[in-house]
């Protein structure tokens, strides 16, 4: 039963390593000289156009931003859940669909809540 | 207008009236060109390794150019990078804004004292390899203009320029010409040299 | 054909009080005192013979012993066209009251003659230079600026 | 739910994508929404009238090429006929129409360069603006087989124009004049009824009449607003008056307008050339002009309407053969007066938008 999971396994230790090796052959690289780099106090600042940025920026920022966020991430989450709701679809018969719809409800009333207090409206 | 936190704008057009005036008492002879390693052919007893020629290919092969367009010449190079003249057969169509994606800074344009501070700006904070092409007699030598008070006598003053291309615009084939010249001194750069 | 408005049928449409600040009819303006401009240009403005409602240009000008300026003024509706001219005899001190009140176009060509020739225009809401830095050493168009940088 | 939100600064500056050349923006942003704006100009001021004092009237030339350099033929003209108009000089009738001709031409391709430029700041990357710049490499080609040039020809003189019309001109402009409304048709099918550019332009940036009347606007941002105000109308200059052709004018104001004004503007520019192209009269194209040119003592203005607005060139001379004064009434930059009114209200990607639809060029902004 083991060794099924053996290449799921193998799966996983191909994609790390890829991906360690994607962040760190520049690294590599700047450390043996072969790609030149020199860095300087301007090219690490900020590009706004030519100019230093003036004023903070670390400020108060509009609240929308966060609602859209939250109810973006609340109707992806639901999507997950489909999925495998959605694999199984034969053998779980209606069952299956009435619950997925009692699920899709709930988040239903919430969406719909949030779109009654208007977090969507952009103004 | 207030920008808040107690600035207006005219204490920032004062700080940018004293950066251009520093610069342009600071920028009173032409910087010298990073070629000067071209013409070195007596001691070329480090030849151009399998890495240097794939480095070098990659690079000159995918040229991605600044739009740090100031005047007339942005139209011919505009001209260039579209169908007729297709400056994608370089491998060059893709225009960057920000200069951290860019490695080629085409100066199309007059350049006025006024600007000179924030293409320097904008020309540190590409990332190394760089090279900077300075297009049309504006970016030569001022160009039509050189005897004004408000335009830098040539953009060698606040950058280091590779290849010169003269003309009032220059046509698209001399562009291209130019940005050849470029590939070639891209051929000839190598590890050993640490640039 | 915008009809250049003739100037001896302004001065005597123009009321007693202003009619006397007019100093003389030449053929390219009308020159008056720059103290009375604004009155002047505001009755020009609502006057129903005139209705001046576009000012299209400023220009500033350098003769050596004064400075003058030039304004454009079209009708929109009526097609006719008028230039005020206003001459600056104080060198050091050049004045004039600021036209940016009654048409918003004067606002930016004012500060570029502010910036390039350093004439001041009193009541303009943001009097500073447009074209060059702050710091820059004197006005480039006035005859007495070296030439070149 | 109010929560208090501080305003972030923020430059739409000299080194930015789109605003057509370097022109800086001081923008008061509150989230999105532009809540103070303040344009900075300079950053191309090459002091041109200031180097005209010191050259003679034939060397001014060239320099009237890069105050607009996507109008140099418009700036040519109204340089040219202001000295004209200084000194009387008589130009021939085949010079006029080719003056006219050459005019239109470059209207064509500034206005599908602004058309363009409004598209591409609008989200379509690239897409129509090299669409249109397909017919702007055909009037090229026909500019540069006049005048040798591609973009700054340095072609009109006092007294006509510096060559005549090389025998393959009129056939190579009657086959664009053929071809260039189905072209039209093909933007028109593309960008006028999308339902995209309608959202995103209709009732955007909003100039009123009264506003652009009092902001001295000109050219289409003028018209756009309901003035019917075309110099080639209200005062005809040159040989203007021998052609029929109608002014489109907009309703509202709006970017939608003006982008539309500039579309029909096309269809007039080539009505007008084929007119120009019937009527070409035969003869000489230059009364030429002695070599140390000399105009009377005096003062001009003369104006026509060039493709951004009322295009004027204000000569003061002293007798002398260099220009007293030169002074360019430059519509692009009074064009931008109205630009604080019309941008604060509006978030961050439509101000990119108003922006684009004014059509400014800044060689003759900053001059």
């Amino acid at each position: 039963m083991l060794s099924e999971f053996s290449l799921i396994a193998l799966f996983i230790l191909i994609v790390l390593g890829f991906a360690t090796s994607l962040v760190l052959i520049p690294v590599a690289l700047r450390k043996l000289g072969i790609v030149p780099s020199q860095p300087s106090a301007v090219k690490s600042e900020p590009y706004e156009c030519g100019l230093e940025t003036t004023g903070p920026t670390w400020i108060q920022f509009k609240i929308r931003y966060y609602f859209y966020a939250l109810l973006l991430i609340s109707l992806d989450i639901t999507v997950v859940f489909l999925y495998p709701w959605a694999v199984e679809l034969t053998s779980l018969g209606p069952a299956g669909l009435i619950t997925i719809f009692i699920f899709l409800g709930i988040l239903a009333v919430g969406y719909l809540y949030a779109w009654r207090k208007g977090a969507l409206e952009w103004k | 207008m207030e920008i808040g936190s107690g600035i207006n704008s005219m204490d920032l057009d004062l700080h940018e009236g004293h950066v251009i005036e520093d610069l342009k008492n600071s920028a009173a002879s032409a910087l010298p060109e990073p070629s000067r390693w071209l013409d070195e052919e007596i001691e070329r007893n480090i030849i151009t390794t399998t890495v240097d020629k794939l480095l070098n290919w990659g690079r000159k092969t995918s040229l991605w150019t600044e739009t740090s367009f100031t005047a007339c010449c942005t139209f011919e190079f505009i001209s260039t990078s579209s169908s007729r003249f297709d400056i994608a057969r370089f491998g060059m169509e893709v225009l960057r804004s920000s200069p951290r994606h860019a490695d080629l800074m085409i100066t199309a344009g007059t350049l006025t004292w006024k600007m000179a501070p924030q293409i320097k700006r904008v020309y540190e904070q590409m990332a190394e390899p760089k090279w900077v092409i300075a297009m049309g007699a504006c970016g030569i030598s001022g160009g039509i203009f050189a005897d004004s008070y408000a335009v830098v006598p040539g953009y060698n003053r606040i950058l280091p320029v590779d290849v010169y291309i003269p003309g009032c615009p220059p046509r698209p084939e001399a562009l291209l010409a130019g940005i050849e010249l470029l590939r070639k001194k891209i051929e000839k750069r190598s590890i050993a040299k640490g640039n | 054909m915008t009809v250049q408005l003739e100037y001896n049928r302004i001065v005597e449409a123009l009321p007693q009080n202003l009619a006397s600040s007019v100093i003389a009819i030449e053929d390219h303006g009308l020159i008056i005192q720059p103290e009375r401009l604004t009155d002047i240009a505001a009755f020009l403005k609502v006057e129903p013979g005139m209705e001046l409602d576009y000012l299209c240009s400023i220009t500033g000008v350098d003769c050596i012993n004064y400075f003058e300026i030039d304004y454009l003024l079209y009708s929109i509706k009526l097609n006719h066209r008028c230039t005020l001219k206003v001459r600056l005899a104080d060198k050091s001190e050049p004045a004039v009251p600021s036209l940016a009140g009654l048409w918003l176009g004067a606002e930016l060509q004012e500060r570029e003659i502010f910036d390039l020739l350093g004439i001041n225009f009193s009541g303009h809401p943001d009097m500073k230079r447009i074209f060059l830095w702050e710091g820059f050493p004197g006005h480039p168009l006035r005859k007495d600026y070296g030439h070149g940088c | 739910m109010a929560v208090k939100t501080e305003p972030l600064f923020l430059n739409l500056g000299p080194v930015h994508p789109s605003t057509h050349g370097v022109f800086r923006m001081r923008a008061l942003v509150d989230g999105e929404v532009i809540t103070d704006i303040e344009p900075v100009f300079g950053y191309l001021h090459r002091g041109i009238e200031k180097l005209a004092e010191s050259k003679s009237y034939r060397q001014f030339l060239p320099l009237t090429d890069r105050l607009d350099y996507v109008s140099s033929m418009n700036n040519n003209m109204a340089y040219v006929m202001a000295v004209e108009k200084l000194a009387g000089i008589e130009v021939p009738q085949r010079a006029e129409y080719i003056r006219v001709i050459m005019a239109e031409l470059q209207r064509i391709i500034a206005h599908l360069l602004a058309i363009g430029s409004f598209f591409n700041d609008m989200g379509t990357f690239f897409t129509p603006f090299f669409y249109m710049f397909i017919q702007k490499e055909k009037i090229t080609d026909l500019f540069e087989m006049v005048c040798g040039q591609r973009l700054l020809y340095n072609y009109m003189r006092f007294g006509g124009v510096s060559h005549d019309l090389p025998p393959e001109f009129i056939p190579a402009l009657t086959r664009f004049l053929d071809e260039m409304p189905a072209e039209i048709k093909k933007y028109e099918r593309l960008l006028a009824e999308n339902e995209i550019v309608l959202a995103r332009s209709k009732n955007v940036g909003v100039l009123t009449r009264e506003m652009a009347v009092n902001a001295s606007a000109a050219g289409p941002v003028l018209r756009a607003s309901g003035v019917d105000w075309d110099i080639r109308k209200v005062d005809p200059y040159s040989i203007y008056d021998r052609f029929d052709f109608d002014v489109p004018t907009g309703a509202n104001g709006d970017c939608y307008d003006r982008y539309r004004v500039r579309v029909e503007e096309l269809t007039q520019s080539l009505n007008i050339i084929r007119q120009a192209v019937n009527g070409l009269p035969k003869g000489k194209v230059l009364n030429p002009v002695p070599l140390r040119f000399r105009p009377p003592a005096g003062e001009v203005y003369s104006h026509i309407e060039g493709n951004k607005g009322e295009l004027g060139f204000h000569v003061i001379s002293d007798g002398s053969d260099k220009p007293y004064r030169i002074h360019v009434r430059a519509p692009s930059f009074i064009n931008l007066t109205a630009l604080k009114n019309m941008l604060i209200g509006w978030k961050l990607a439509d101000a990119i938008i108003i922006f684009g639809s004014i059509d400014i060029c800044l060689g003759e902004v900053d001059r």
